[in-house]
């Protein structure tokens, strides 16, 4: 690898400020992994639109290049679909934390996976709501203290890959803040699965967050993750497989792509009419009316 | 043309047997009931009132005219229908192009139904007196008319049967508003629809979807309202032309996104039509009680602008306006339709396609060089407010679309200064915009004289959207009945930002005013004395979900000369 | 009481090097600097700047001092707030038992503190010409103290150190507005909170949440505001108080169920704690507007009731009240705090948890006969539209609580008599609510002779919420410099239905009118043009996120007074 | 079986209107076996809150006796979750559309799930917005032409129990509403779930739609259906089984209780206090106040 032209490449996604994230916070790993898969893609920042969330890992919004997008807790799936089905020839990655995805945005994740919108999703699991300041979301463990549960979160801690599996969704990975290199190969071919227009590429990112979850730390996990990367293709294509390598959040927890579906279709594809229109609208609209009762 | 609904009933169809029940006391004097039973059961009671009522009946054989003509038995409305026709003295090709261009696909159902509809139209009823119709003074000035081969038509009908008046419809169209709106937003090159169904809005999904082969538009339906809205302010901030549409309890869903448009200044365009609330209401009846929902809904303070079309004609023209203002302005704009004016057939001018020309607003950047494309800043403040907009993914200089307080080039800012002059530069559009809408329009139902070119005339009523219908056909009523009392109306379709001047020189004209609206609080109202200072004294208000009856109005005007 | 903000800074504390940077232009004349690092590092115009304002600098070995307790370098500020404590004037005990309290469970470190404070306190810095603090006119009148036996301070304290000005603050209370809904919401019995966090009101949550097993209130976060909302509306539907809070977008997502609360005459009551928007906006800053928002957010028409606490003790007991007027009226509550009275703490009055009296209006079946049970509607019309609301499960008698428009048992009905009948019923309990809610509260800073007793002085101020705050305090300031001048204040906290007589009698008495809104769109003066015809004259509005500060107030009305 | 007395009980719970639903309608058989199951677990109308949705299913409202709640679209869950924390001692029965529940509501109803809040919910999946005429819903058929996507639906068909089990849920089950003996017997032991304090039971109701659903009818679902009453309650109590059974939505759809958490806690139980209050409030804000600082 040339590190001289790599670095310059990455200064490409430079954003205008420094980031404001805590020490030792996995949003920085992810930060990094984003900014190499673009460079090493030779994705200009100019034909990528980054959609991100309200949160510590939206707060990415300025500290990076490309036109970009930064909307509202929940609901960045929506705004980033509606993007990429205005304008195909964007690399559309939309960002989340686990709190706007497996929460207050639940449907729309449950919806876009659905629907096989083409565009890559990228959730930053840290485990809890970080910005405001520490509350339990649906992926923190069971029975941990968090702000506003002190007795200890009451609901079954979600399994997000398990959930997208029953989907039957077309691109299922998951990364690790803490290992960027392995983290970057895999938003690689997120993306590449966008670009290659088969739909919905979705990531949930595994992220410590040294400040408020003291329950799944960086040190955790690593004790207990297991790189995937060398999968065989049929079993990147199995769903069972899939499903039984997901099952687990304790002891081996599967990093890399998880599952490939071998005969997802994208909706743009889904939806494509067979004639292009060549008629201008208002001569559309005319005929409409001359055909109308 | 018929604008307006009545509260009186001319015919009554009975096919079953509570028909008359539910009508009994609407059936106007001298008004007829068709059935197709033998015979029509009635209590002592009823049959008194309608005997003083002088009601006639009229049975129609329905079943034997559909066997003559080899139909099955649903058929029969056809059969009714053609006899209806000849009741109201009206040519039977305006209805059997309806019927033949309703089942194109299925031309051997088509063809047993005009024979049909033939029977009905030749069937001489017994016992019956000679029944003169009571025109409204306003109906059927026109008629239904699609557009078949009217040659086709000879080979069922006499020419008799074809000669009535001439009805040439060809440069009308007979839509209802929901399709209006659809076929101005295909008018106006929007892209994409993401929809999902509402009363009274469903139907410009189900329209929009059914002819998106067409129009090439991409219509969705998606999972719920709130993603509708934010995936029209995806597709709207990279450069596009998107639209949605819902109703009020919808809309509500849709509040948060309404103000992350405000603050990044992405184009908006949602339709709400409006039916009654508060909750699911009366889900299927119309109202006009969402205007100050529409001004004053998403939190925060951000500049939009609201419009309310009149009817099917102005839904179609001012969708296409609300897209040229939405992108000029980089403000929201909110279309109020009702379910009346949604989901009736209205007949209008026919539509021309071409009469709005698109302004798309978008910042063209292929001219510039390098150097002035480095300078170019998303929110750079101007003089109106309006800073450059170009599409996401054009050039290498970027931006961010920020729901934070930003920058001239979208990032976050949090000190005071750079606050004030965010919200200065959104605000003071407002100014601009004001200057630039059409002011209301005024009806009157008088000549202007040249010297008193202002005049409102004796009465000057104010309202909005589709209630104008009513008032305007009040007002032709008014002109038959007493020529010598002056009436004007000043119609608002853009009401926010709310132009006063208008009402305030009708007010300083001395004209009695007088405001009619389909809500209980007396929206617009109350917004004109927030504005001016002073509401309008005589009001009739309207919120049983029904629209504004001619009579009703009719009367307040009456009332209000004594 | 200390109830503003400044923008003037008298001390500056040196923990880096960029503070003294960051605050240069802010130091007001003959203020000090301290700093625990031996030399500051000041550029040549920084130095220049400081010495034309007369600022000192004072050098603290703070880490020394700790070294000396055998404390831990964190402790360092410790020291500095101790010799702070001198310079203010302040006894030391105060501040004592604050740590004291604050290391409860740890007591060794609450000691090598303490003794920390002292040897802060003890210490005389060199070069130091004596300096006599600028105490604002207001400042530290009263000052914070916890609960501690003050006995324990003998341990460490001279007596000397202890005798300073009586500061019994037993009588007080310390705590944020968000705190203050919070215990005011625990003393209204409210039994379940569903909240969703959004700054400034996460604070409830996190508070209500530390005291569940004190309380005994169901407090539970839940996975959007969508459901909090319906979760409150489906308690309250039962029969029990609930509450939730959050801020201005999150309360936009919760508009749908306002409506319904609306149709469903179910009791509602949500925090919105404001902070400025549209969209995220600065989340972490204040401002007053979204007042019309919850005026009129959600669609369809229906009475509510909005309010805006002023301080932490309004803050209390208001809430309290919020749940009797939304049980007795049947109508939605808004209450309406904002970031600065939510996150900042006040001293104030210590809060009496008796005053304010539970009225349930839950209605009693209880000593009913079956009949009068079985003739019991829950939406049966009255006098002033209120119905009676039993518990659901209590008697056999049942109801439907009903989002579509419906009878007087709730079961759906969509004729026009019966949708007439029930709107009407709903709003007309607005002229009751009206006629019962408080008046806004007029403060003087000058005494009513009997002759005058409406006088509202030479000036008089319209405000509302946390500015109203600084609004007494300017008066306060303009009492002391000018006794000759008077001004009144007309504060509400009562904002919906909108109270107009004080307004209008102030109006016609003559006197200068003056408002003061952190907002852009001068909301509640817009209201008030909207109700009288004519809005306040004078203006100042704030929109960049800060509170006002007592400067700005004070020279706006001397500027009034030119 | 006293059919006499039966039939009076089910009169208990007769409504003040007659149905309108569409002649063949489904709602009928789902209507019938609500008010049975009631009946028959002698549950006194006055003791219920049946809380609707808003849609053809929701239009039950007024045609069954009981205090019931009738609001928006897509929000039952949270409503009669409400209302179930306020009041402990009614039993509360929430019942929805599939597009209520599977998309407007569909966060509500994962997060109800995991939450194990003490309720029942009845899903009348009849595959389409019936009251809005006939648009595709999540469980719609992939590719079925429907009101507003008269090229097919193009999003992938939803299975609603797959997608409940990967939750870890604590009672699943399916009825059909053409069979209303067993559907009554299968909403009675969902009901019986929830008087047991078990935490959420969870039912979805295939529903015949004659007038919009034309792809799967009532005798399509005849020829489908299997009926899983006689499962052995080591397979009702196996998550695995489960899963590998809801699978099928094409030959054998499975009818019955399919899965019972053998360790559900329910809600209340999770968040339970120790030790009853016993103070009145204003002493305990006093206290509170005197500990603060
Ligand atoms: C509608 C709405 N509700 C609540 C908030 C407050 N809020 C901001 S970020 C956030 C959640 C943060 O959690 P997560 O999405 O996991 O992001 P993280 O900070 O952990 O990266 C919340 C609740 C908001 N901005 N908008
Ligand atoms: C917020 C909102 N959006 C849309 C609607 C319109 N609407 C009423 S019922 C319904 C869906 C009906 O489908 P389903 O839930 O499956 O019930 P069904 O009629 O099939 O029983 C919709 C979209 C509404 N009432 N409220
Ligand atoms: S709070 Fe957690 S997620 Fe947020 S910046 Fe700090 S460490 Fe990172
Ligand atoms: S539309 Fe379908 S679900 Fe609705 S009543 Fe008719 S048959 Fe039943
Ligand atoms: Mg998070
Ligand atoms: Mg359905």
């Amino acid at each position: 690898m040339d590190f001289q032209k790599e670095a310059e490449k990455i200064l490409d996604y430079k954003g205008e400020h420094e980031p404001t994230w805590c020490g030792g916070c996995g949003n920085y790993g992810i930060w990094i992994a984003i900014k190499r898969a673009l460079s090493e893609m030779n994705i200009p920042p100019e034909k990528v639109y980054l959609c991100f969330d309200i949160g510590c890992n939206g707060n990415m919004n300025d500290k990076i290049d490309g036109y970009r997008f930064h909307g509202l807790h929940g609901r960045v799936l929506p705004a980033a679909v509606g993007a990429k089905l205005a304008n195909n020839d964007l690399v559309v990655i939309a960002t989340a934390g686990d709190g706007a995805t497996y929460s207050e945005g639940m449907g729309h994740f449950i919806h876009t996976l659905r629907n096989e919108y083409p565009i890559t999703f990228l959730v930053h699991d840290n485990q809890n709501y970080g910005l405001t300041t520490g509350q339990c979301s649906a992926t923190t463990k069971q029975n941990i203290p968090m702000n506003s549960s002190p007795d200890g979160n009451s609901a079954k801690t979600l399994n997000p890959l398990d959930l997208a599996l029953s989907l039957d969704p077309s691109f299922v990975a998951q990364g690790f803040s803490g290992d960027i290199e392995s983290l970057k190969e895999i938003i690689k071919k997120a993306i590449q699965h966008q670009i290659d227009g088969k739909g919905l590429s979705y990531v949930n990112i595994l992220q410590s967050c040294p400040t408020y979850n003291k329950a799944t730390t960086q040190k955790w996990y690593f004790e207990k993750v297991k790189n995937m990367e060398n999968l065989e293709s049929k079993e990147i294509n199995n769903l069972s497989f899939a499903r039984n390598l997901v099952k687990d959040l304790e002891t081996e927890i599967p990093l890399g792509v998880i599952y490939r579906s071998p005969s997802a279709v994208s909706f743009i594809d889904h939806i494509k009419k067979t004639d292009p229109i060549t008629k201008d609208r208002a001569t559309i609209t005319e005929e409409l009316i001359a055909s109308l009762v | 043309i018929v604008r307006s609904a009545s509260n009186k009933v001319d015919v009554v169809i009975v096919l079953n047997q509570q028909g008359v029940k539910w009508h009994l006391e609407e059936i106007q004097e001298g008004g007829i009931v068709i059935h197709d039973t033998k015979k029509v059961r009635l209590t002592e009671k009823d049959s008194i009132l309608l005997k003083e009522k002088n009601v006639q009946f009229i049975y129609i054989p329905a079943a034997e005219l559909v066997k003559e003509n080899e139909g099955n038995l649903q058929m029969a409305n056809t059969a009714i229908l053609g006899y209806l026709w000849k009741l109201f003295g009206l040519p039977i090709n305006s209805i059997a192009s309806v019927i033949l261009s309703n089942f194109a696909k299925k031309p051997q159902i088509a063809e047993v139904n005009v024979k049909i509809l033939r029977s009905g139209f030749a069937f001489e009823p017994k016992n019956f007196s000679d029944y003169k119709f009571p025109f409204h003074p306003l109906s059927f000035r026109d008629v239904i008319f699609p557009s078949i081969d009217q040659g086709k038509l000879k080979n069922y009908f006499s020419s008799e049967m074809m000669s009535k008046p001439n009805m040439s419809l060809s440069s009308n169209v007979l839509v209802s508003g929901n399709e209006a709106v659809s076929l101005g937003a295909i008018t106006a090159e929007v892209s994409e629809f993401f929809g999902y169904p509402m009363t009274p809005s469903s139907g410009i999904l189900t329209f929009l979807a059914e002819k998106a082969h067409v129009s090439g538009m991409l219509v969705k339906q998606v999972e719920d309202e709130i993603t509708a809205a934010g995936m029209v302010i995806g597709s709207m901030s990279v450069g596009s032309r998107a639209l949605t549409a819902t109703s009020g309890g919808g809309f509500d869903l849709m509040t948060e996104h309404l103000s992350l448009a405000g603050i990044t200044e992405t184009p908006f365009v949602c339709v709400i039509g409006q039916r009654p609330g508060p909750g699911t209401g009366l889900p299927t009846w119309t109202t006009q009680a969402d205007l100050t929902l529409a001004v004053y809904s998403g939190h925060g303070e951000f500049p939009r602008i609201v419009i309310a079309p009149r009817d099917t004609s102005e839904a179609f023209y001012l969708i296409q306006e609300a897209f040229n203002l939405t992108e000029k302005w980089q403000v929201p704009v909110l279309f109020l339709t009702d379910k009346f004016l949604a989901e009736s057939l209205f007949l209008s001018d026919k539509f021309d396609a071409r009469k709005v020309k698109i302004e798309r607003s978008v910042f063209d950047t292929s001219t510039l060089t390098d150097e002035q494309k480095a300078n170019l800043h998303r929110y750079a403040d101007t003089e109106t407010g309006v800073s450059p907009r170009w599409k996401v993914g054009t050039i290498s200089k970027t931006y961010i679309t920020n729901s934070d307080e930003h920058d001239i080039d979208g990032n976050v800012i949090d000190d005071s200064e750079s606050a004030i002059l965010m919200q200065n530069k959104r605000q003071k559009k407002v100014k601009f915009i004001e200057a630039e809408l059409p002011k209301p329009i005024v009806y009157r139902n008088f000549d202007l004289t040249d010297e008193n070119i202002k005049s409102y005339g004796d009465i000057c009523i104010v309202s909005w959207g589709s209630t104008t219908n009513v008032v305007l056909d009040a007002m032709d009523v008014m002109k038959l009945e007493n020529p010598t009392k002056k009436i004007s109306c000043i119609h608002y379709s853009y009401l926010w930002p709310l132009n006063t001047v208008l009402v305030n020189e009708a007010k300083e004209s001395g004209t009695k005013m007088l405001i009619f609206e389909g809500n209980y609080q007396s929206e617009l109202n109350e917004m004109l004395k927030m504005k001016t200072g002073k509401g309008i004294e005589n009001t009739l208000l309207k919120y049983d979900g029904r629209p504004f009856f001619l009579e009703e109005i009719v009367e307040k005007i009456y009332n209000l000369f004594k």
